[in-house]
């Protein structure tokens, strides 16, 4: 039973990580409304940013910058590789959040020209004018 | 200088996106020479980068930022990526060409927008086709879905509509790229895909639950991206109404480019050793592909709207080529890969024509062919050789490409498959002997409305759409011609990356 | 890092995401995810990736919640679902 | 549609699950994400470019072209933004005023508060993008935090009055000035008779470096080049966002 326990708890980040996912992936397709269907997008993208992040973790690591930055000068033999965390998944983040909020811009953008068009921004009542178009 | 040729091919494009931006705001009409200009270099670039190529071995590297392979960025150039570059820069060269006549009559005022925007669009495609890194990849494949997303959302009536659907499915597709990347990552620690590859057979991880699940999300993503059959909801609707100058070049290039980075992430990241040892996926791949064809074929036949009708034939040569790697032998493989290079020629013809029916005609319905023969003999003909090819008669490329196809389908024993590429060859034909009859033997007279004069009157289509479609489909040609060159030149890739 | 703490946010994401979706005033939803964006700043604060935490904090909790009020201002903010 | 959906999250769902019980345990120091690469970046990183962060050397050097492009998605989010929403026909364009604040009269507090706290978050910003180097932050944190400072001034004032300052033609130029910096930069280098964006070509004509110190200016001009474009383009999104595209009556 310990064992069971030690193993979910060695990996909550993941499983909740699933869980916002599925959120916003129900939410993507699901929602009518599109505005709550980009707001899934984004819980989308957030939750894999969680997942990056997640891989990039030490137990009892600081943060990825050296301390005392030039005082060591270049003694590189000298930094233990287990004492700083993971700072590639950092850097990938860091562009995936960027394309995030470009994305959902340009989406809005195209929510705003739908709603000049058709004066609505409910997926179903869209299909209907364009039915009767 | 020439060691930086993979990086001109994709910077080319780039600055000229920074400078008709910049020019575009004060004189929008020296956009579209900016645009010539720059494409032409990619263009020459890429050309180079094939002849280069040729001379290697297997291909050669170029490292960004000069860092060595798994700790910086690489570039891998070898004989696939780079014919298909050419194919790209040289499709969105004659799809960029046609965009004047048509912004003109579709967009005016919005040149400054568009010209950039589709330099953008290329330079995603090309970085694409060149990156050796998975996340680099993503990020192009991004620059390159925002570009597309606008370029459909700028259009007229349901296009901003058809676009929000789009945006969803792009960015469902995308993403499950991204998670799959990870998964490899949490297993590998690396990003490169050649350094990604050795690491797993190293560790023999072919059988690992992560990346099994890693695979199945990138297949999946690439499979929303390309439009394969369950999964195409968004590609109709976005590519028929957008702007025409904006499906004639988003048509050809971005479901091949998409089946490219599948086909690449397949034989390079996953070996074939990987995909032999889960038979079952790739049965079920095939199975998808067979319905994806035959469905694709079908919807196509029962539509009125030309573009709509080119869309759903995209839809359907889609289910060639997914279904083409899958067959996992030499002669579905090079049938894919030359598929891949023919299809973009000739879906990109029949885009450029139907642009100009309808900027002649003016009507988007199939009966707006009758006539043609007499009022548009040159750019019916030049259409009808982009319809010939995707029939498959011999002299056109299409003919070849599903040759080997059928070829690898037999060796592999996929009997499904083989009746699906001659079910939708036959639909193929009725479809385009449809349009045959309407232009050579209904005349306009015929019609109900008399108020048109007995004589027919000429009316080509304009001359900035004419003269790419008669470049493309001269290239059709000589595509078919000399396919054995072409074929020689794929046998030596798919050989080095030991496909039997 | 502490996991309980961990653990709480994470339950609190869940929540906040949920509701996000649920409240059928689209300004509030945007309020909602704002809230959502700021304690996924600072989980990934806790967990050492400052840059990103910092990126998030100034992305997701101010530009994206800004972008949306102002489409929200220019559309509609009643919703049925 | 809400079946399906239910039915497709659950199965991906389920598939997830499956393969994370087959991931490393979460913080193992040993996983392989941790050891191969990481372990490189972590131990060189200072050694190769002389930055102390390690997130800052990996962005703007390692992976740089990385960065580039990212940049250019933000350059075109902007364009994309301003194209579909912009020079649309002033069709029934009728401003309601009850869904607008009183933008004329405002309120002399929140007016007065934004004239202090935008020099001091400005020069905040500034310090963000040129001590990325040793502390968080870097162009994009710093280019985000410069346009909220203009989208503070368009809530306290008017928009028109700050798009007055900041056009939209000022918007464009700065974002491709800031991309024309980064590909700027990777091109010197390749003129230098090195490969692009290999920084270490440019010790030749910054005066006073090495090759390692080389690296590290470049990374600055490089980040500079960011905020720049993230900057302007981040302003003109909200701009357009706020008003539709027609850049006269927004919040």
């Amino acid at each position: 039973m310990s064992d069971v326990l030690t193993f979910i708890i060695s990996r909550f980040n993941y499983w909740i990580y699933i869980v916002l996912m599925m959120i916003g992936l129900y939410a993507m397709i699901a929602k009518r409304n599109y505005v709550k269907k980009f707001i899934g997008m984004s819980i989308f993208q957030t939750a894999i940013i969680l997942f990056y992040v997640s891989t990039g973790v030490k137990s009892g690591a600081t943060i990825p910058i050296l301390e005392h930055g030039h005082d060591i000068g270049h003694a590189a033999a000298a930094i233990n590789p287990d004492h700083y965390a993971n700072p590639l998944p950092h850097v990938l983040m860091l562009t995936a959040i960027v394309v995030g909020v470009a994305t959902l811009g340009v989406a809005l953008a195209v929510v705003q020209k739908v709603h000049d068009q058709y004066e609505t921004i409910e997926e179903p009542e869209i299909l209907f004018k364009l039915g009767q178009e | 200088m020439s060691e930086n040729l993979p990086f001109l091919v994709i910077a080319a494009p780039l600055f000229g996106a920074l400078v008709a931006s910049l020019v575009g705001w004060a004189r929008p009409r020296y956009c579209y020479a900016i645009a010539m200009v720059s494409l032409a270099a990619g263009l020459t670039a890429a050309i180079a980068l094939l002849v280069k190529v040729s001379g290697t071995v297997s291909g050669y590297e170029y490292r960004l930022g000069g860092w060595p392979p798994p700790i910086g960025i690489q570039h891998w150039v070898d004989p696939l990526s780079a014919l298909i570059l050419v194919v790209i820069t040289a499709v969105a060269f004659l799809a960029v060409m046609s965009a004047r006549a048509n912004l003109q009559l579709e967009l005016p005022g919005k040149e400054r927008f568009v010209y950039p925007l589709m330099l953008l669009m290329v330079t995603g495609l090309s970085g694409m086709t060149l990156t050796g890194d998975a996340f680099n990849l993503y990020v192009l494949l991004e620059i390159t879905s925002l570009s597309s997303y606008a370029l459909v959302a700028i259009g007229r009536g349901r296009a901003a509509a058809s676009c929000l659907n789009y945006i969803i499915m792009g960015t469902i597709g995308a993403s499950f790229y991204l998670l799959g990347v990870g998964y490899l990552y949490l297993k590998t620690g690396s990003l490169n895909m050649i350094d990604l590859r050795q690491i797993m057979i190293a560790g023999d991880m072919h059988g690992s639950q992560t990346v099994i699940t890693g695979f199945i999300l990138i297949t999946v993503g690439f499979w929303i991206k390309m439009g394969l059959y369950p999964l195409h909801g968004w590609l109709p609707n976005a590519y028929s109404f957008a702007p025409h100058a904006a499906s004639n070049l988003m048509a050809p290039l971005m479901t091949k480019v998409s089946v490219y980075v599948s086909l690449r992430m397949m034989l390079s990241v996953f070996t074939p050793d990987f995909l032999a040892v889960h038979a079952l996926w790739a049965q079920t791949a095939l199975l998808v592909a067979t319905i994806a064809i035959i469905a694709g074929s079908l919807i196509a036949y029962s539509q009125t709207d030309v573009k709509k009708l080119l869309c759903y034939l995209v839809v359907a040569e889609v289910g060639y080529m997914a279904g083409g790697m899958w067959l996992m032998n030499r002669a579905g493989i090079t049938g894919t890969i030359y598929h891949i290079a023919a299809d973009a020629f000739m879906t990109c013809c029949l885009f450029l024509g139907a642009s100009g029916l309808i900027a002649s005609t003016g009507s988007r319905h199939i009966r707006s062919f009758r006539g043609a023969t007499r009022r548009m003999p040159w750019t019916f003909a030049a259409f009808l050789v982009g319809g010939l090819s995707m029939i498959g008669v011999p002299p056109t490329c299409g003919f070849f490409s599903k040759w080997f196809l059928i070829q690898g389908a037999i060796e592999g024993g996929a009997w499904h498959f083989v009746a699906a590429l001659i079910f939708s060859s036959l639909i193929n034909a009725l479809i385009f002997f449809r349009i045959i009859e309407l232009a050579y033997f209904k005349d306009v007279e015929h019609e109900d409305d008399v108020s048109h004069p007995p004589q027919v009157q000429r009316n080509e289509a304009p001359w900035g759409i004419r003269i790419p479609l008669f470049i493309t489909s001269v290239v059709i040609v000589l595509l078919g011609v000399f396919s054995p060159r072409v074929i020689n030149w794929i046998e030596r890739f798919v050989d080095s990356v030991g496909v039997t | 890092m502490i996991w309980q703490f961990d653990l709480f946010i994470l339950v609190l994401l869940v929540i906040t995401a949920l509701v996000a979706l649920k409240v059928r005033d689209l300004l509030s939803a945007a309020m909602i995810f704002s809230i959502y964006s700021l304690l996924m700043c600072l989980l990934w604060a806790e967990m050492g990736a400052v840059d990103v935490a910092f990126t998030e904090a100034a992305v997701g909790a101010g530009l994206s919640t800004v972008f949306l009020i102002a489409t929200i201002l220019r559309t509609t903010r009643r919703t049925t679902d | 549609m809400k079946v399906f959906a239910f039915v497709l999250v659950i199965v991906t769902g389920i598939m997830l699950v499956v393969t994370a019980a087959d991931f490393p345990a979460w913080g193992d120091a040993h996983s392989p994400p941790n050891q191969y690469l990481s372990t490189h970046y972590i131990t060189q990183a200072e050694h190769e470019t002389a930055v102390p962060n390690m997130v800052t050397a990996v962005l703007a050097d390692y992976r740089g072209f990385d960065t580039m492009f990212e940049t250019a998605v933000v350059f075109c989010a902007g364009l994309a933004i301003a194209a579909i929403l912009g020079h649309e026909k002033k069709k029934r364009y009728v401003v309601r005023r009850k869904a607008l604040p009183k933008t004329e009269e405002g309120d002399i507090i929140i007016r007065m508060a934004t004239r202090f706290l935008v020099p001091v978050t400005q020069l905040f910003a500034m310090y963000v993008i040129a001590h990325g180097h040793h502390s968080p932050g870097g162009g994009f944190q710093g280019g985000v935090i410069l346009a909220a400072t203009f989208i503070l001034m368009t809530l306290a004032f008017d928009l028109k009055t700050i798009l007055g300052r900041f056009s939209e033609k000022m918007t464009l130029i700065w974002a491709n000035v800031g991309l024309f910096i980064y590909a700027g930069i990777g091109v010197l280098c390749v003129l230098l008779g090195s490969r692009f964006l290999e920084y270490s070509a440019l010790h030749k004509i910054l005066p006073g470096t090495d090759e390692i110190m080389a690296r590290s200016h470049s990374m600055l001009g490089v980040e500079i080049g960011v905020a720049l474009t993230v900057m302007s383009m981040l302003f003109a999104i909200y701009a357009h966002l706020v008003s539709k595209g027609r850049l006269e009556d927004g919040l």
